[in-house]
């Protein structure tokens, strides 16, 4: 659909000159950077991107763009970019999300976007945590904790955005940490690539009001021991020294280690990011740490059609039978009569 | 024919179809204010259907009526009915308390055997005695076993058959009123072109109707409507959501915009969405969203992109969109949103009309967040308000609330086919392409508008968003007397649309002591008071609003010019209210009524005359 | 958690004086006789009982409850339910709903009141459609439905409304028929046993807007030959003569004949509600028809904390440790100072 | 101390401490302010810190200040500063507006570095030449290398030691203000009662800074400031915030009901949360929602269950719960409805506050809705509004919206430990258990008001919501005249709320010509603006509304008798609009100011004297 220039950008080039309002050490400042060098990856011109944000510390990600942005209301983005790119179909389609935003006020907006398969690049700053407002529990919170709005303990479980997204028919949905730049510049350039609701869910890390919720894999040593980096077509192997793998036992996720009980790498689960059912893909998504590595990286990418292609398709359908163009015409062939 | 008694001194006429709502009256009514319009009446309608789906048949609160005004002037449906077609006795007892000494009442007396005057909660056997009636004049027709005599070998059966009775309804209303049947005809044909055996089935009967009244009823008077003097042109039939939906897509045809919709359904509003969903020959993009405020944050975005959007909604709906509507404000972005006026508060009267919602669409927002607010006055006249709306929308770069209501969503009249070359232009107020030194609040120093800039368009890529911003830079800022500056921009900028719109004019007799004022769906009623104050010699002036915020420019010194100001309004007072806190010291009366139903014209005569007298 | 007095009640004193205002032959109709037998078997006193909709024609239900009940505003019931459960957890709370109502506005609410398993019950009758409003397209309605909203038909795909609950970590799903009486009286009367959030999807005909719909099931002989019913530890056979059966064929579900190829009912699937993992139930509830029949009956159901009940410890502990119980008494403890 | 000078002719006093976001200026205000309080002196606080969580360290934006005004009577906390604790050269720049020629500045002269100048944009090395205060009296301390030297030993390492500059400042204003600091050492004490290491090491800080003053700065005048006298009785410092979730914990109590609040944060709000979520011994409920509507609706369910529901907002959410309001309307249930004002539209200003909601309050909803609102107008005031809001709301089966704003929800005062049987009873309008013929909507003939019956009362089983119900049968109707009835009725009901509230009294000089009318959280400024008149011979009334909706009886009678009326609030004029709608032909003038900053009391005495010579 996208008719697109590409020519040669540099990370700078999406830059804007805002000076960056987050905490220091935020994780936002690390995706901010990451996103920069993605669309430099991907090519696009600046002009004709559009970023779209709602209300939270995230939801200031786009002033610090030098595309086209637009900082909403709280909840929201999701349902304005819908329309932006309905309306627009050739730009391409940012929205920057919290987890408050996007799963709290949002989640319906949310579920729609993704059933409808529209053509976003949702990006789930997840820090399980209310930054902007200072610390209450968002729906990815931990049972149990203990913040100023529950200060003794939630009693609720959290969302699980994979679980969620497919509960709503999601069709893309990868996962990284805030820091990891390889794997982030590699994961949000691959949502831009899915025609459809891409969502990507960044581990961020609130240094302010939770710090730490992402410990076991926010640090490069802590990622080699306890995540997994899932790559479309590659065997299921992680570990500081690709000592373990998955496989699949009876329907169940079991972490094995090669060269153990004869296990080699053929044994090993090769990933594939396309299958129709996502049973495996959940699961991936869902590995309770510690008994599982964290899966970061490509879980799910499908192809289905998508709502802003499938509705300038019917247009053009409509209007290749029907050769009316203005009002008075479609009036003039209807009833009426002459008063003379 | 020859016998037929003209009951010449009948220039306006009001008839009603009234029966079960599986009867078929809203098509029948439709059919004969076709007819009548094509005839060359003026023509106004008033569908009033019940709130279920479909209720228990037979009950009270199944009937479902279609009132026609017919005739050389007409500005409303009527308040008091003419001819009553009454299909059970529960269509019987929901009207009576409209019907004049003179009127004429057709029954189908297969319709009204002892269970049916059960349903309707009759005690006896005779309906009109009952309730009071008992010297009016009746046409009886035993109409469903006509029916199914007539439909013996149509090749229709059963219930398809008795769905036929309207047509005979029809038919005989035909006679009554003097309509050639050929129109009928042709209408029926188009209407079930797929199906021919019910096309001529219907017609079959349609004749049987009008046969009956010609063969039988010699000793009715019948009526003959004058013509209107309408002007040149051709014609059709619209209702309010049509011609709603008509203005969008004029509008953005003039502005050389693509039309976007972002809606969810609400009664009495979603037959907007309904109907632009079906243009999309004309490139007309609809989005029927998850809720009420999805439905304008697509339109949010999509005017960003640079469409001309729009969301249509009904009162609880508008409530939702509140916080999304101060986004817009915000953002300095275009968006038309259409409040069809219903019964409230909270779901209170889905399908009937009122209009409560004025203050909601001035104030309902946190903050100081002034939008324009238009307001229709009739069904034919909810294109020109849509037009408008849109007009000031993405000239002036703002919110545009649209108030029309039930009443004239539903309600129809005869519309001229519109040559747009007459209509004003629109002109989106974008940036240059050569523009300096632009930001995204950079503005028109006169109107307070700010320049558009649509994604997509190299070099001018901007963030803009709910908080704040400088009014030089176009950044951030929290500083106070930047605040006030912007929140007195915002306002200046909608008081400066004054000079862009139409001043306000009187009607009636200019020179009267006494001022009408009222707002939007009223008008026909409002006009028709008036009109009759003035030929019974009580001088009378009329200033109805179609523009309320900002208010035309000269309102004020209009206003002032009367001794008594009488406003009129469906609800306890807003634009009283409204017009107090802008002009001080008015001598104010007030006529408030919030029933549901339109005014009654011989009610606003009564009070108009006593305040007058006092 | 709750005190309920348990007494013989009759269905009739479910039923409300007023008047029943459905379409003739509308599926609401058998759905409420359903309910009220429902609840006899239940037996919880009507004053108990608190029955809370939104807005579309199945939201009409509380009037015709001989109970408490709150006809609120379209698509918010689960939070009004929510918040009357946690202010008197003893009551038994119903929530009846709409596709268009639980799924197209209320779907926030929705799938946080299930993910807090707030003890509800919640009965979404899904017709496909909006009745209501007079025949728009809902968020199950099926990709190219046509409809006024839609004349070109529909280009998104539906919600599948249990893989929705379970993407929102539901405890408990079940299905039935509108006009399928003994089954629908099972299903809710397990609902309400069921602590926690319980979802009943009602297979509903809209005769007017949507007639046919669930044409499959919805008559008898249909039900006999389209639908398997499930229950909890009985073997997965359907067919208009038990001839048919269901067994796992790698991770997917399969339609066996019994007797061919040597297929017995030992090999049949048992089906069982209560696994913590919902994969199988996932596709259970998804199964596509006509190649596989459609699930009736209770899909999914396990234990986990309610949020009332959870809330209702917490106060207690609280209160246990800590003996105050007026605001002077909590304020005199505090940083105070007199004037004398 | 003996070298001490008492400026003994200075009674009220302000003083501001002001620092980077990280130097705990709220802290070491808070503390100021309760030593104060504890003193004796009246206090008002305001605090004032930037809408980043953490914007980057030194700069303008990244200021966070704390303000406290004491003295024997005090009602605002100050328009300039008497005292400003300067902890880096941005506070010094922010705050340079707000100085006297006779102020004092503290300075950290350890933060004056040219890199920190640089960061606050400054050009030259002088900032007070650069900022034209060459003459003014500065303290400069090394505070920085002082407290690095202090701590060497006291087991707190790198930042953390550092953390402990504020207690320098502490300190140093206590030398300044001649407070003891046996108050100060038990309220640190108890503040890091868990971390002993921490607290001493403040403590060992706190009289560094002491001493410094003592040692070093005999000449610069100190301040001693006179004791106010308050009541008898026990005092606690509270802010506005807690305040009203003391007082909607009083009214449960005072009610005999269970306390819920449904909530979703939003700022300046949910601190109301926060402390409610504290109280689960005092048996509170609370639930964060997953939005603002769900939070209202939870709260509406609670309603019906029977407990006192209350919901926490600020403008924005406030929108959002627009429809759900309109439902608690129609459902004739009661709510507590707070919404903190803050800058707006839309997103707005969210740190700051402002008075334009009221519109939104009065009106925001479908179809006629009429709701009470009630406004607190002081930090400690927000207690009485939360019991009254409560009582009206549980008496009068009505939504009551609590109109606060962000301004005093986080400034404090002393706050006397409420003896409840002082307050007025509160009576749930339950119904009889014996009552016959109920049904929901009977009601009592004179307040209007509906009897209440809760789910799990036997007997009462009975079905509300959002539709049109009869008026006598309870069951939905959309009959017209029921409707007129029942629209007024719903109206009726909230006008006769006037009986049963405090009426209206005049504070200053009841015989002058001039009324100043305010409402809300700008009491303090207005009094302390109208007191100045007076003492200066400029005879000035003041009336100031804490009941908005209903007005209180006597509204109209008071306003009457003045010849000139000014009404001040911090929006474009919404209470003065109001005013005129509901009484005609008043002598209004307006003093409007819409910059999230509080007003200033020398700029309302220059205004009010202007209109009173005009
Ligand atoms: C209508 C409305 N309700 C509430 C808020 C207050 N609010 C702003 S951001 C936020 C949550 C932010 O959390 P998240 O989306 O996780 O973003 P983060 O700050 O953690 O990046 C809330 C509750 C608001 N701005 N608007
Ligand atoms: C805020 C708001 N928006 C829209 C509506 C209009 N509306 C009423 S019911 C309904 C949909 C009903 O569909 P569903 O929940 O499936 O119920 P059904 O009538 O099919 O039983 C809609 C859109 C409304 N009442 N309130
Ligand atoms: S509060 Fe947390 S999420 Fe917000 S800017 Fe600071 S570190 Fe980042
Ligand atoms: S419209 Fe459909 S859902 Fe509504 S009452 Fe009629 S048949 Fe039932
Ligand atoms: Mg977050
Ligand atoms: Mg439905």
């Amino acid at each position: 659909m996208s008719e697109l220039t590409y020519k040669p950008f540099q990370a700078s080039d999406y830059k804007s000159a805002q000076a960056v309002r987050w905490c220091p050490g935020c994780g936002d400042h690390f995706l901010l950077n990451s996103l920069h060098k993605a669309m430099a990856n991907i090519g696009i011109p600046p002009h004709q991107i559009a970023v779209i944000s709602g209300i939270g510390c995230s939801s200031r990600l786009p002033y610090y763009m030098n595309t086209y942005g637009f900082h909403t209301i709280h909840g929201r983005g999701a349902a304005i970019a819908s329309g932006l790119k309905v309306a627009n179909p050739k730009l391409s389609v940012w929205q920057i999300t919290g987890d408050g935003d996007c799963l709290a006020i949002g989640g319906n907006h949310f579920i729609h976007s993704i059933r409808r398969n529209m053509d976003l690049n949702i990006v789930l700053v997840n820090n399980r945590v209310y930054g902007l407002t200072k610390g209450q529990y968002s729906p990815t919170s931990d049972r149990g904790y203990v913040c100023k709005s529950a200060p003794y303990g939630t009693v609720e479980d959290p969302f699980r955005p994979a679980e969620l997204a497919f509960g709503a028919r999601g069709t893309f949905f990868a996962r990284t940490v805030d820091v990891d730049s390889p794997v982030a510049v590699e994961v949000l350039t691959a949502a831009a690539k899915h025609k459809g609701a891409s969502v990507v869910e960044v581990l961020e890390n609130c240094i302010i009001f939770n710090d730490g919720t992402h410990s076991a894999v926010s640090k490069k040593e802590g990622r080699a021991k306890n995540a997994i980096v899932l790559q479309h077509g590659k065997p299921m192997i992680f570990g500081e020294n690709n000592e373990k793998g998955l496989i699949l036992d009876g329907m169940n996720l079991k972490v094995v280690n090669l060269g153990e009980n004869g296990v080699t790498e053929k044994d090993i689960l090769i990933h594939d990011e396309t299958t129709i059912d996502f049973t495996l893909h959940l699961k991936l998504a869902t590995m309770p740490f510690p008994e599982f590595p964290i899966a970061l990286g490509v879980i799910r990418s499908i192809k289905a059609p998508t709502y802003d292609e499938e509705i300038t398709v019917q247009i053009k359908d409509v209007q290749a039978k029907n050769p009316t163009r203005s009002l008075k015409d479609y009036l003039m062939k209807g009833e009426i009569w002459e008063v003379k | 024919m020859a016998e037929q008694v003209k009951k010449d001194n009948q220039d306006n006429i009001v008839i009603r179809f009234s029966g079960d709502s599986g009867d078929g009256m809203q098509l029948a009514g439709t059919l004969f204010a076709n007819i009548s319009a094509m005839s060359g009446n003026d023509i106004s309608t008033f569908p009033d259907f019940p709130s279920e789906i479909r209720a228990p048949q037979g009950t009270l609160s199944g009937v479902s009526g279609y009132q026609v005004h017919i005739g050389p002037k007409v500005y409303t449906p009527g308040d008091k009915t003419d001819v009553l077609i009454a299909m059970n006795p529960a269509a019987l007892k929901i009207n009576v308390k409209n019907l004049k000494n003179s009127s004429v009442v057709v029954i189908d007396t297969d319709s009204f055997t002892k269970k049916d005057l059960e349903k309707a909660l009759f005690s006896t056997s005779n309906p009109f005695e009952e309730l009071g009636i008992g010297n009016i004049s009746v046409i009886e027709a035993p109409i469903g076993s006509m029916v199914k005599e007539s439909l013996t070998n149509s090749g229709l059966e059963g219930k398809d058959v008795l769905r036929c009775k309207n047509m005979f309804a029809l038919g005989l209303s035909c006679w009554l009123f003097d309509r050639p049947l050929n129109l009928a005809e042709s209408l029926i044909r188009t209407k079930f072109a797929k199906k021919p055996i019910v096309a001529e089935a219907n017609i079959k009967v349609l004749h049987d109707g009008y046969n009956f009244g010609a063969n039988t009823h010699a000793s009715v008077p019948t009526y003959h409507i004058a013509t209107s003097t309408k002007e040149k042109g051709f014609y059709t039939d619209v209702d309010g959501n049509t011609a709603t939906a008509y203005g969008l897509i004029a509008a953005a045809e003039k502005a050389g915009m693509e039309l976007f919709l972002g809606s969810y359904p609400i009664t009495p509003a979603t037959d907007i969405l309904q109907e632009l969903a079906k243009h999309k020959a004309l490139g007309v993009k609809t989005m029927q969203m998850e809720d009420d405020i999805a439905g304008i944050c697509s339109a949010i975005g999509a005017s960003f992109a640079g469409s001309l959007a729009a969301t249509n909604t009904s009162g609880p709906g508008l409530a939702l969109k509140s916080e999304a509507i101060g986004l817009a404000v915000m953002a300095e972005l275009p968006i038309v949103i259409i409040d069809v006026q219903r019964g409230g508060p909270s779901t209170g009267l889905p399908t009937k009309s009122e209009q409560t919602d004025l203050m909601q669409a001035l104030y309902g927002r946190n903050g100081e967040s002034p939008v324009a607010v238009v307001a229709a006055k009739s069904p034919t006249d909810c294109f020109d308000a849509a037009f408008w709306a849109s007009k000031i929308a993405v000239e002036h770069m703002t919110p545009v609330i649209l108030l029309t209501d039930g009443y004239i969503a539903n309600g129809s009249g005869a519309f001229k086919i519109p040559e747009l070359e007459n209509y004003p232009s629109i002109q989106p107020h974008y940036i240059k392409k050569d523009q300096q030194n632009w930001k995204p609040y950079t503005r028109n120093e006169e109107t307070k508008v700010r320049y558009w800039a649509t994604p997509g368009t190299e070099g001018f890529q901007h963030r803009i968003g709910g908080l704040e911003k400088d009014y030089t830079t176009s950044i951030i800022s929290t500083d106070p007397a930047n605040h006030q500056l912007m929140v007195k921009t915002r306002q200046e900028k909608i008081n400066a649309i004054a000079n862009f719109i139409p001043i306000i004019d009187i009607q009636g007799d200019a020179n009267a002591d006494v001022l009408i004022v009222g707002w939007g769906g009223t008008y026909g009623h409002l006009l028709s008071a008036v009109n009759e104050m003035n030929e019974n010699g009580k001088k009378t002036a009329f200033a109805h609003f179609s523009f309320i915020s900002p208010l035309p420019k000269n309102t004020e010194e209009i206003l002032r010019k009367y001794k008594k100001i009488i406003v009129c309004e469906q609800n306890l007072g807003q634009f009283a209210g409204y017009l107090r806190m802008k002009i001080h010291g008015l001598p104010i009366y007030q006529y408030n009524e919030v029933t549901g139903q339109p005014f009654l014209v011989s009610e606003l005569v009564k009070y108009f005359t006593k305040i007058m007298e006092e």
